[in-house]
């Protein structure tokens, strides 16, 4: 019969409140790939700071859609994270721990999201729009749950 | 974001619960700590204990709130941060900007 | 630019636990719609009890996946619920309001997704497994949220 | 679901409150109404006016909870239900089964 890998791929309005839904998906989709709670939590953070970013950056008009889709197969898992939005040069993005940087409220998400996975790469295309894909290889001993409870 | 807010002596602890997220809790703790320093607090600590997610916006609020308060001559400091929130700041070196403590009666001693 | 339907598909582990996250993702797909609240109550508890029934007859080991697909276009809701079960004949089904069945404990889960659903379809498949297809025409003007509220 | 007991003379009142569904709310149900007939109560009323959503597993769970009741010469009748609900036991021609009310004081005195 037919494999099922743990799978998700949704259409959310683009508003913060749409967060904790992705976050929840994803997270069960984490636990489906039986994922310990350290790299459920990294991962789901890394997964926040991106649509946080479609929903600040990445909209032309009121209340688009962000599209999100998630798997987890041969041993890694992507995230792919799209909107609508004109895009950016990711070779201009300033450094937050440049001395000038370091206070400022803002700038941090991208670096983050590059620390807690194993890869993010940006896609711009005009019609399909500006696409941030994060991917994290789970083959290591430490990302899997060793108990029940640390699935839960 | 539940913030409960209580004194010690002339310290206000602030104690922050649940996630510094964008949207909603950023804003929480900028409120709090607008409104501590409106009531003229000048020695403000924030009891991380119960924060259970932090993301950049929730960090750029603790920068804010730091230099904020330091610009208003004041001091703000952080107590009893868990393991997540003080790896968050770790990976962007503001661990060393902020005066952090493990206790919190050591926290609020360190203000007089 | 591409339009974005509202659009979900995720797989869930099999079990009742998965019900309110698949509720969640699509009570959020039909508010993308605007759909009212009314609406979304009978479609959401047609979803329930196509879930329910695939976590408690679609399963020939333990926990498996169910796979669940939402879509609203064309004025159309359509959720596909799909499982790994050996599916069942849809002719040999028991009337709920039969005399003798009225009392039943169960039993009804199939009469309330006709009822609440425009239409109801059962696919067997050896290698896809059961699938429950579920319609919802909502074109008419009463499945159309009127105020800001009503979405909420 | 969250169940709270309470008695009117010798009438016990089991206010149900959020979701009566597959592997949570009806289990609570059941429960319930087995311990008020341990109790020795005869006469149950179920106040749904706090009832948000019930599925197939939830009315067979009243449908239950009605047999078991009335097999034990007890009785068990419905009060406060919501429009959502009335509307599901409409679709199964259960409403006619139970003995339905819209006022607490009346189906009380309705028992004796
Ligand atoms: N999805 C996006 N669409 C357009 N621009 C983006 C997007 N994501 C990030 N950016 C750009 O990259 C910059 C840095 O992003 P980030 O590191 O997350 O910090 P912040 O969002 O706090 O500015 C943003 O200020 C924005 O200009
Ligand atoms: N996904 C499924 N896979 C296999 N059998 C099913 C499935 N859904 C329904 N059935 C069969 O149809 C019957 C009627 O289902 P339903 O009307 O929902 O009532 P109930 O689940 O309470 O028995 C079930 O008892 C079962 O035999």
């Amino acid at each position: 019969m037919e494999k099922v890998a743990p799978h998700a791929h949704l259409t959310v309005v683009s508003r913060f409140e749409s967060i904790e839904l992705v976050l929840a998906v994803v997270d069960d989709l984490l636990k489906q790939a039986e994922l310990n709670g350290e790299t459920r939590h990294w991962v789901g953070l890394a997964v926040r700071e991106a649509i946080a970013n479609a929903v600040k950056h990445g909209s032309r008009e009121e209340e688009e859609r962000i599209r999100v889709e998630a798997t987890v197969e041969d041993g890694e898992v992507i995230v792919r994270v799209r909107d609508k939005g004109p895009g950016f040069d990711p070779d201009e993005l300033s450094d937050p721990l440049a001395p000038e940087n370091l206070l400022r409220p803002s700038g941090r998400g991208i670096f983050y999201m590059r620390k807690l996975m194993d890869d993010v790469e940006f896609r711009f295309d005009d019609d399909r729009g500006t696409e941030v894909v994060l991917r994290k290889q789970i083959s290591s001993e430490e990302d899997f749950a060793r108990t029940e409870e640390d699935t839960g | 974001m539940n913030i409960r807010q209580r004194e010690h002596g002339d310290v206000k602890i602030l104690d922050l619960q649940g996630k510094i997220t964008i949207g909603v809790g950023d804003v929480a703790v900028r409120d709090a700590v607008q409104t501590a320093l409106a009531a003229g607090s000048k020695k403000i600590l924030l009891n991380m204990e119960g924060v259970t997610t932090i993301d950049s916006a929730g960090v750029g609020e603790l920068v804010s709130a730091y230099t904020t308060v330091t610009n208003r001559d004041g001091v703000l400091k952080l107590v009893n941060l868990p393991s997540k929130v003080t790896d968050i700041l770790q990976i962007t070196q503001l661990i060393t900007v902020f005066e952090i403590y493990d206790d919190e009666d050591e926290a609020v001693e360190s203000f007089s």
